[in-house]
């Protein structure tokens, strides 16, 4: 509150992200790992996650007026470039789970007026809806366009009775002129965190899972610790070979290199997107595959 | 010439309105402020400003707290046995009362208890009205304070729940006596506090808003 | 935090005032005017009951057929959340996004909450006393002529076995079980040619899967547990390969390593020509007749490509990777069977499993059942039709309907509902008001799937014998609903009294039942603690090893193929109604979560549309969103054009599942239906309807509105790095960190 | 004054004589007064007219706030990814107004640029007024209006601050101060007048003038102090007004959205802030020199010289919008590239062109003498110019949103609805309604300055006559 708090921990207040080993002291760094090969595209993940965060049905007229309030949407795409190449999708669609990235360095967290937005220790992108004054700039700001604002007063038309008795007590019911996106289901995380604080230990792998990672049927979606070096994303994170907190990726340019030599070497296959804006997500996608063979 | 000056004053007085500040939090006096004796903008204020009294709440039967926990002695978490398995502490469930209001025949005829009782001969919950309210936006987790400053620091319970709920054991029905606003809840979560009750080691509550807001 | 002053005094007010309406506006107790709200208070609850913490209980999925073991977790007594189960080997702890709104069904705010009788026209709200002493009356009276028929969606588990005793006992003469996408059209098939309705088919044991049209992870009949195999079948050491041949993309062609569009109808002589290819190498054509070998021969890569539109050489190089990638499995799905020849169709895709010597390896038989009476009934369209005619004709009396809507869903031309009025009683089970039950003369409010109990066999079992329960997640919402099994308990007892007074209720009955089943799954535990412990498992399961599978002699006749073509150049293109995951045949779309999660290729909610091949939609100057006019030669349906490269230039497909005229706020008046229009074709060997072989012409007409869709401006990425994709022999998964997938 | 500054006025006589005649130097200081205080006097019925109409055109605006204000922003077309829309927009525009002001009665008065008394009080009023309703758009385009406060730093019961590295903390700082200080300025400068007017008015008003120019007799020792602390306030504003239009510049510059990204927007921003505030003052100099007559002092070499400030400001903006394009183009920034792509072929496109047409093509009428000088063309001209600067605004905001970085999120049929343009235009009305209010309550020109200049011209025209008398004759041979 007072000034001396404000001038004594104003170091705090111009951190800069990401610093190399931040968490290898922390207890707790949330993470993903999203196979694309393994998603469908069936949608499993989207409905939990409406089910599992309160987030409003808009209907027709405001879904068609862009305000949908999907925390979690499966992109699908036809090709890369700028055109469409082939007359039939030969291999299929292209499927893209996105969420909140949760970057480290992430472009709404610098421009929130109020820090409504900011990063919590556990490397998360936390949303305070009850700190946000509805600016809009961390939307404006945000490269994935994944924050969704309450363009209406949901809490009183979203629900017709007894429909509200489903929602998840955990979790506010964001009323209109705030913004809202993934949380990483925070509402679990801190559940079993404090459980696992009560037992004196950290969160055991795959204790706690988001909704989104629950539900997916073929295994798509990979939750966990990334700080705790045993979990399952930290040896998938290794695996592929993708730094938190670097950018380029070293096996990017080595796998540059390799094409610049024309060599086709073989390759891992995790990124992140938009890396080359320097955002640091903390969720990685595994690339497709499709077999050359057929 | 000094009218536009109006500016500010219009802006502060237009702040202050919407969110009164705390004694100790006025433009003149920064700094530190001593938990637990904090009153907050919510409810009256007692001549000392400090302890802002939440409302008399009329509950259904008028529970003597003051009779189980001062001259009975019983715990607190013999009957709020919630509070320290979970983030709510709820209320303690009518077949608790029953437990031992059965076999107390000295006051059975009691008008009070005689409800007690009618209550559950109907089988019927007790609808007991919030005393201390958070708003939604908000989690405050029970079990890990009462961890923290019972089991670990092992303070007596009186006095670690009477951090935020007041001095229960005195009053009949309770009434809140604390803010329970943020920059109250903050002003305590800043100290330093002991990890356990022998070691000099000091950790303060997490500072970060995640913790508390949802 | 209606600002209705805006003087700055007010505003300030309402400064203050908006401070606690963002509270208020929160669900639940979220005030903070202290002593207003009422605590969270126990009489006397169980001990796990703590208030502020989640339990999980176990039960079962009713959103489809495929009996995925759930779990709901429940909090201050109200359902918040389910999720799959890990001891149900169909969902394995997964569960798909139709089982997620399995909680708006059981909240809708358009549950039917009392039984309702028509009086002069209308329903009126009436008890439940009326409501089973009408029943009775017609149950009892069993001289009087007509047939009374129940008429079930598919059904599996104890209803079934109440509702076949309760026929017995002479309360109804028989039943329909009427399924609007019904498989039985396969199911004839692969009983003529490997003995069984529902061989299992293990994907991940696969090194490829060729499949003809099978949405086995999207519409399919478990696809949850299909995607599950899925995965193990994509991060096995030799990573599978997905061949997908089909008219119009379904989620499965969109997953596929190679995606095939053919003309419909023409899956079978493909499915030959590859056939022809492959009895070239001795190695298959060893066990094959003579007769067969000749029967396919004149399907020549020529000949293939000339009918089906698929380029020739596919067909050798698809040969030869079926040849590496052994053992494979071939599937037929919706898209062949729905055709005047489907069963051949279905049949020439069989054979190519035979022919590659798959039966045994990939393609297996379920173990018998140890309670066939509890085995799941398949619905088909042939005993609606049967039904219907007895309708028309006047014979059926009475007609009680549960969990089906034919209303709804059989095409103008059977005119059901006009028959359904020459019926003189009809009630219907519903637990919301549907096109069907709208029509009735009594309609009983059900208990949501959410509070009732019950059991389920799945459909495919894949492993071993498993028994599915289903049990409440939390009281009754409406105190006048009642559980399915409870009427029929009631019904039994008016009828054979003696025989059932012992059971006080459907729970009781149930428990007996499980309670009897014990040995069946060699359980050891005491009666009581067996009961415990299969509720909170939500599972009885018995490992059972798959049987092997033996093929029948396969005769020409069987997968004779008809002279392509013949069509009336009135009716160019031909209609494919889609069949989607989250619509199913129309019963989750009164589900506002489902209405809202968009349809995965096309991204558009809320809405029906007509997708067009963007070549075709070219040569007809169509632009996404002009409004097409669709008409059959049974009649017309308006819907928006949508540009879907999936699909073959000769078809427009228009999903199923809107269109619906009365059945709750979020369903009705939404899109159309296209089963509306479908031509009366049949299946010539079993007479099923013939769902893909209607054929329209589409005329666009001048309006053209906006799509509400998920998809912007581009389905492109624009050279962004955001879908990546690699060629499988530029990784080495092996390499990965090794995947365990449940 | 004494006759010692005489004597330095005297000594620095050549420098006006090469001045050509702004301003008729023989009319009478009383005459001045006169002139000037007419325009204080009952208006016309026009004026009530024009008034109402937008008083009117305020309600209407006011009423679509209320609704956006009860049902939620929603109302107003905004969507994901189209989150601000015209407000903020339009914010800039009214931003950019406010600096002719400053750049007129500050940054002129430093350079001795004394053609800009007759008309800089006007133009103060304007920026004044610009920045209040820029301002109201801040409140209208937020969410939660209602917390607002949560931007400003103020030490609060919850311990916390707002968040210091975000422009808009900046933007709220900056405005806020820029606001006070104009205002000061404003008023400041008018103080004399007032005197005037308290010593010709009678009644309440006279009350009012009483106050307001706290005592002012016009005392030597008055005098200068006036001038130290008018000239230090100038000296004060004019790194402000830099300042504020950087920082809102830098709202877009700090974000990575391509079209935004561009180092060259701050001094891209104030260049086109000078643009539109120069238009705006050619509108209303021409306007009020019909209204109240004062073509004696609006004149039109006064009209020219603002002509072609504006036209080298207009040539400033035009080569940093330039700059803007070829960084982009020639830049390696594919997804920039798709955007300015988009801007001048996609939806936007007709704008795009309208936006350098009107901006860099039209301002050349401004150099021929005779549109310049021909009123009507100058006014159409002026209008025309502020539209173009509203456009640009229209063309930064829009297109980045509809074609962003991410694809999916693409957007290509957005427009803005009823409300949108309602709130906008109740802003126009507002604006309107406090200018005519203003000048029916100050002397929108300022009169002694005028009294100044005109003594200065007279003094320059007696020193030059003194000269040429003075001059040397020819010997006679």
């Amino acid at each position: 509150m007072s000034f001396d708090n404000l001038s004594s921990n104003w170091s705090k207040l111009r951190v800069k992200r990401p610093q190399p080993d931040q968490y290898k002291d922390a207890p707790y760094k949330w993470a993903m790992v999203i196979d694309l090969d393994a998603c469908t595209g069936c949608n499993a993940c989207t409905t939990a996650c409406y089910a599992e965060n309160n987030l409003p049905v808009v209907g027709k007229e405001r879904f068609l007026a862009g305000q949908a309030m999907h925390w979690l949407r499966i992109e699908r795409y036809w090709g890369e470039g700028e055109e469409l190449t082939q007359e039939f999708p030969e291999q299929g669609a292209e499927f893209l789970p996105m969420m909140c990235q949760q970057c480290e360095s992430a472009p709404c967290e610098i421009v929130c007026p109020v820090g409504a937005t900011h990063h919590t220790p556990d490397g998360l992108n936390s949303q305070v809806y009850n700190r946000c004054i509805g600016s809009r700039y961390c939307s404006a700001n945000c490269p994935y366009k994944v924050r969704y604002f309450n363009w209406f007063d949901y809490p009183t038309n979203a629900w017709p009775s007894p429909l509200e008795q489903q929602l998840n007590p955990d979790v506010t019911v964001r009323s209109k002129g705030v913004m809202e996106k993934c949380t990483f289901c925070v509402q679990r995380l801190t559940e079993a965190k404090s459980k696992a604080r009560t037992e004196g230990r950290i969160v055991n792998d795959g204790e706690v899972l988001t909704a989104c990672a629950q539900a997916c049927p073929s295994s798509a979606i990979h939750f966990g610790n990334l700080a705790d070096s045993s979990s399952k994303v930290a040896k998938m994170w290794n695996a592929q070979q993708v730094e938190l907190s670097a950018y380029p990726q070293k096996k990017d340019e080595q796998r540059e290199k390799d094409e610049q030599l024309g060599k086709n070497e073989e390759v891992v296959r995790g990124y992140r997107i938009l890396e080359d804006l320097r955002t640091y997500p903390s969720v990685v996608y595994l690339e497709r595959i499709r077999s050359a063979e057929v | 010439m000094w009218y536009p000056l109006l500016v500010f004053p219009l802006a502060l007085a237009g702040m202050s309105i919407a969110e009164p500040l705390q004694k100790g939090d006025h433009f003149g006096t920064f700094g530190p402020h001593e938990p637990f004796k904090q009153g907050g903008p919510i409810g009256s204020q007692t001549p000392d400003g400090f302890n802002a009294l939440g409302p008399v709440v009329e509950q259904p039967i008028e529970f003597p707290h003051y009779i189980h926990v001062e001259k009975m002695g019983i715990d607190c978490l013999y009957c709020h046995t919630y509070a320290r398995r979970s983030a709510v502490s709820g209320i303690p469930r009518l077949s608790k009362c029953i437990g031992c209001h059965q076999s107390i025949e000295s006051v059975k005829d009691k008008p009070r208890i005689k409800m007690l009782l009618d209550y559950w001969d109907k089988k019927q919950a007790i609808p007991w009205k919030k005393v201390h309210d958070e708003p939604d936006f908000v989690r405050f987790n029970h079990e890990r304070h009462i961890q923290r400053f019972i089991f670990q620091q092992e303070r007596p319970t009186r006095e670690a729940c009477g951090y935020c709920h007041g001095d229960v054991g005195n009053m009949t029905t309770a009434r809140r006596v604390k803010a329970l606003s943020m920059g109250w809840c903050i002003s305590c979560h800043q100290k330093d506090h002991k990890l356990n009750a022998v070691s000099d080691e000091t950790s303060h509550g997490p500072n970060d808003c995640w913790q508390c807001h949802k | 935090m209606s600002g209705s002053g805006v003087n700055r005094r007010d505003f300030l007010q309402i400064v203050g005032l908006g401070g606690t309406a963002m509270a208020l506006s929160a669900c639940g107790n979220t005030s903070i005017e202290s002593g207003v709200e009422l605590v969270q208070s126990y009489v006397q609850p169980e001990n796990f009951v703590v208030p502020g913490v989640g339990v999980y209980y176990a039960s079962t999925c009713l959103q489809c057929a495929s009996a995925c073991g759930i779990m709901g977790r429940v909090r201050e007594g109200r359902i918040l959340k389910l999720e799959g189960n890990p001891n149900s080997t169909i969902s394995g702890g997964k569960i798909c996004g139709l089982g997620q709104a399995a909680v708006q069904q059981h909240y809708s705010p358009d549950r039917l909450t009392t039984p309702m009788i028509r009086e002069n026209g209308s329903l009126k709200p009436a008890t439940w006393d009326k409501a089973m002493a009408l029943l009775n009356a017609t149950l009892t009276s069993a001289d009087a002529p007509g047939r009374r028929v129940w008429l079930t969606g598919p059904t599996s588990g104890h209803h079934q076995v109440l509702l076949r005793s309760l026929i017995d006992a002479g309360g109804a003469t028989d039943t329909v079980v009427y399924d609007a996408l019904s498989t039985a059209v396969e199911a004839s098939v692969n009983r003529k040619l490997f003995g069984v309705d529902h061989p299992v088919t293990v994907i991940e044991k696969a090194g490829l899967v060729l499949s003809f049209g099978n949405d086995f992870l999207g519409a399919g009949e478990s696809p949850v547990a299909a995607a599950r195999q899925y995965a193990r079948f994509r991060k096995a050491a030799r990573r599978g390969i997905l061949v997908q041949i089909e008219p119009k993309m379904t989620l499965t062609g969109a997953n596929a390593d190679r995606w095939v569009p053919i003309k419909p109808g023409t899956e079978g002589v493909f499915a030959l020509g590859l056939a022809r290819e492959l009895l070239q190498r001795k190695e298959y054509s060893g066990g094959i007749s003579p007769a067969l070998i000749a029967a396919v021969e004149p399907y020549t890569q020529v000949e293939v490509s000339r009918i089906t539109g698929v380029r020739g050489d596919l067909i050798p190089h698809l040969a030869g990777m079926l040849w590496e990638h052994a053992p494979s499995l071939v599937l037929a799905g919706r898209y062949p069977q729905g055709h005047a020849h489907g069963s051949r169709n279905t049949a020439a895709i069989a054979l190519l499993n035979v022919v590659l010597q798959n039966q045994g390896k990939t393609l297996l038989r379920a173990a018998d059942l140890p309670f066939p009476q509890l085995a799941p009934t398949a619905g088909d369209f042939k005993s609606l039709a049967e039904l219907n005619k007895a309708m028309a004709a006047g014979q059926v009396r009475s007609l009680l309907i549960h969990g089906s809507n034919p209303v709804y869903s059989a095409p103008d031309f059977l005119g059901f509902a006009a028959n359904l009025q020459k019926v003189a009683f009809k009630a219907a089970w519903v637990t919301e008001l549907d096109e069907t039950a709208a029509q009735c003369d009594l309609v009983l409010p059900l208990l949501s799937p959410l509070e009732d109990f019950g059991t389920h066999i799945p459909l495919n079992q894949s492993d071993g014998i498993e028994l599915s329960m289903q049990q409440p997640l939390m009281q009754k919402l409406y105190p006048e609903t009642r559980s399915f099994g409870d009427v029929l308990l009631d019904l039994l007892k008016k009828t054979k009294p003696d025989s059932y007074k012992a059971f006080p209720d459907y729970y009781g009955y149930l428990k007996t039942a499980i309670i009897n089943a014990k040995p069946a799954f060699s359980a050891q535990a005491e009666d009581e603690a067996f009961w415990e412990e299969t509720l909170s498992a939500g599972v009885l399961h018995r490992a059972a090893p798959l049987l092997p599978l033996s093929a029948m002699e396969i005769t020409p006749a069987m997968i004779e193929q008809p002279a392509p073509g013949g069509y009336e150049a009135k009716y160019p293109f031909s209609l494919i109604p889609a069949v989607s995951a989250s619509m199913r045949d129309g019963r989750p779309a009164n589900l506002a979560w489902l209405q809202e999660s968009p349809d995965t290729l096309t991204t558009v909610v809320w809405d029906s549309w007509a997708e067009l091949h963007p070549s075709t939609a070219k040569a007809m100057d169509v632009r996404e969103g002009d409004v097409l006019l669709i008409e059959s030669a049974q009649g017309s349906i308006r819907a928006k054009a949508y540009l879907m490269p999936g699909i073959h230039p000769g078809s427009v497909a228009v999903p199923v599942g809107q269109g619906h005229d009365a059945y709750g706020r979020y369903a009705t008046h939404i899109g159309v239906n296209p089963l509306k229009i479908l031509d009366p074709i049949f299946d010539q060997d079993t007479g099923e309807l013939a769902l893909y072989a209607t054929r329209v012409a589409i005329t666009k007409t001048d309006r053209n509105e906006r799509f509400t869709k998920d998809e912007g401006a581009t389905n492109l990425q624009q050279g962004r790095k955001l879908v990546a994709t690699l060629a499988a022999d530029q990784v080495d998964l092996s390499k990965e960190m090794p995947f365990v997938i449940r | 004054m004494n006759i010692h500054n005489e004597e330095q006025e005297v000594a620095t006589e050549p420098r006006f004589v090469i001045k050509p005649k702004d301003i008729n130097d023989e009319i009478s200081w009383a005459q001045i007064n006169e002139d000037v205080l007419r325009s204080l006097e009952r208006p016309r019925a026009l004026y009530w007219v024009i008034f109402f109409a937008s008083l009117g055109l305020f309600c209407w605006g006011v009423y679509c706030e209320i609704y956006q204000y009860n049902t939620g922003l929603g109302v107003a077309a905004l969507n994901n990814p189209q989150v601000w829309g015209l407000y903020i927009a339009t914010f800039i525009f009214w931003i950019g107004m406010s600096h002719s002001g400053t750049l007129l009665s500050a940054i002129l008065l430093i350079m001795h640029a004394d053609w800009r008394k007759p008309i800089y009080r006007f133009a103060e009023a304007m920026t004044t007024f610009s920045l209040m309703t820029a301002g109201l758009f801040v409140l209208v385009h937020l969410g939660r209006v209602w917390q607002f406060y949560y931007v400003v730093a103020y030490p609060s019961e919850r311990w916390t601050w707002p968040n210091f590295s975000s422009p808009l903390v900046w933007d709220a700082t900056a405005i806020g101060s820029y606001l006070t200080t104009s205002v000061i300025f404003l008023y400041f400068g008018m103080i004399p007048d007032l005197a005037i007017c308290r010593d010709k008015a009678t009644g309440v008003r006279r009350l009012f003038y009483r106050v307001l120019s706290v005592g002012w007799k016009g005392t030597d020792w008055q005098w200068a102090n006036f001038r130290v602390t008018y000239l230090t306030l100038a000296c004060l504003l004019i790194p402000l007004a830099v300042s504020v239009h950087s920082i809102v510049a830098t709202d877009f510059a700090v974000s990575q959205q391509p079209g935004w990204h561009t180092t060259s927007f701050p001094p891209y921003f104030v260049a086109g802030a000078l643009y539109s505030g120069c238009a705006a003052i050619i509108t209303l100099f021409i306007i009020l020199r019909y209204t109240f007559r004062f073509e004696q002092y609006m004149t039109i070499p006064i009209l020219e010289k603002l002509c072609k400030l504006t036209f080298a400001i207009s040539m400033v903006w035009t080569y940093l919008n330039m700059i803007e394009y070829a960084a982009v183009w020639y830049g390696t920034d594919p997804v920039a590239k798709q955007t300015l792509i988009f801007r001048a072929t996609g939806t936007y496109a007709g704008w795009w062109w309208a936006m350098n047409i009107l901006g860099s093509v039209v301002p050349f009428t401004l150099t021929f003498k005779a549109l310049r000088t021909h009123i009507p063309t100058m006014m159409v001209v002026s209008l025309l110019l502020n539209l173009g600067m509203w456009i640009e605004r229209f063309m930064i905001v829009t297109p980045t949103f509809a074609h962003g970085y991410y694809p999916w999120t693409w957007n290509d049929h957005w427009w803005p609805n009823w409300v949108q343009i309602g709130i906008i235009a109740g802003s126009f009305g507002w604006f309107t309604m406090l200018f005519m209010l203003f000048c029916k309550i100050f002397p929108s020109v300022s009169m002694y300055e005028v009294k100044e200049m005109v003594y200065h011209r007279s003094q320059a025209r007696k020193g030059a006559a003194l000269l040429a008398a003075s001059a040397p004759q020819p010997a006679k041979s």
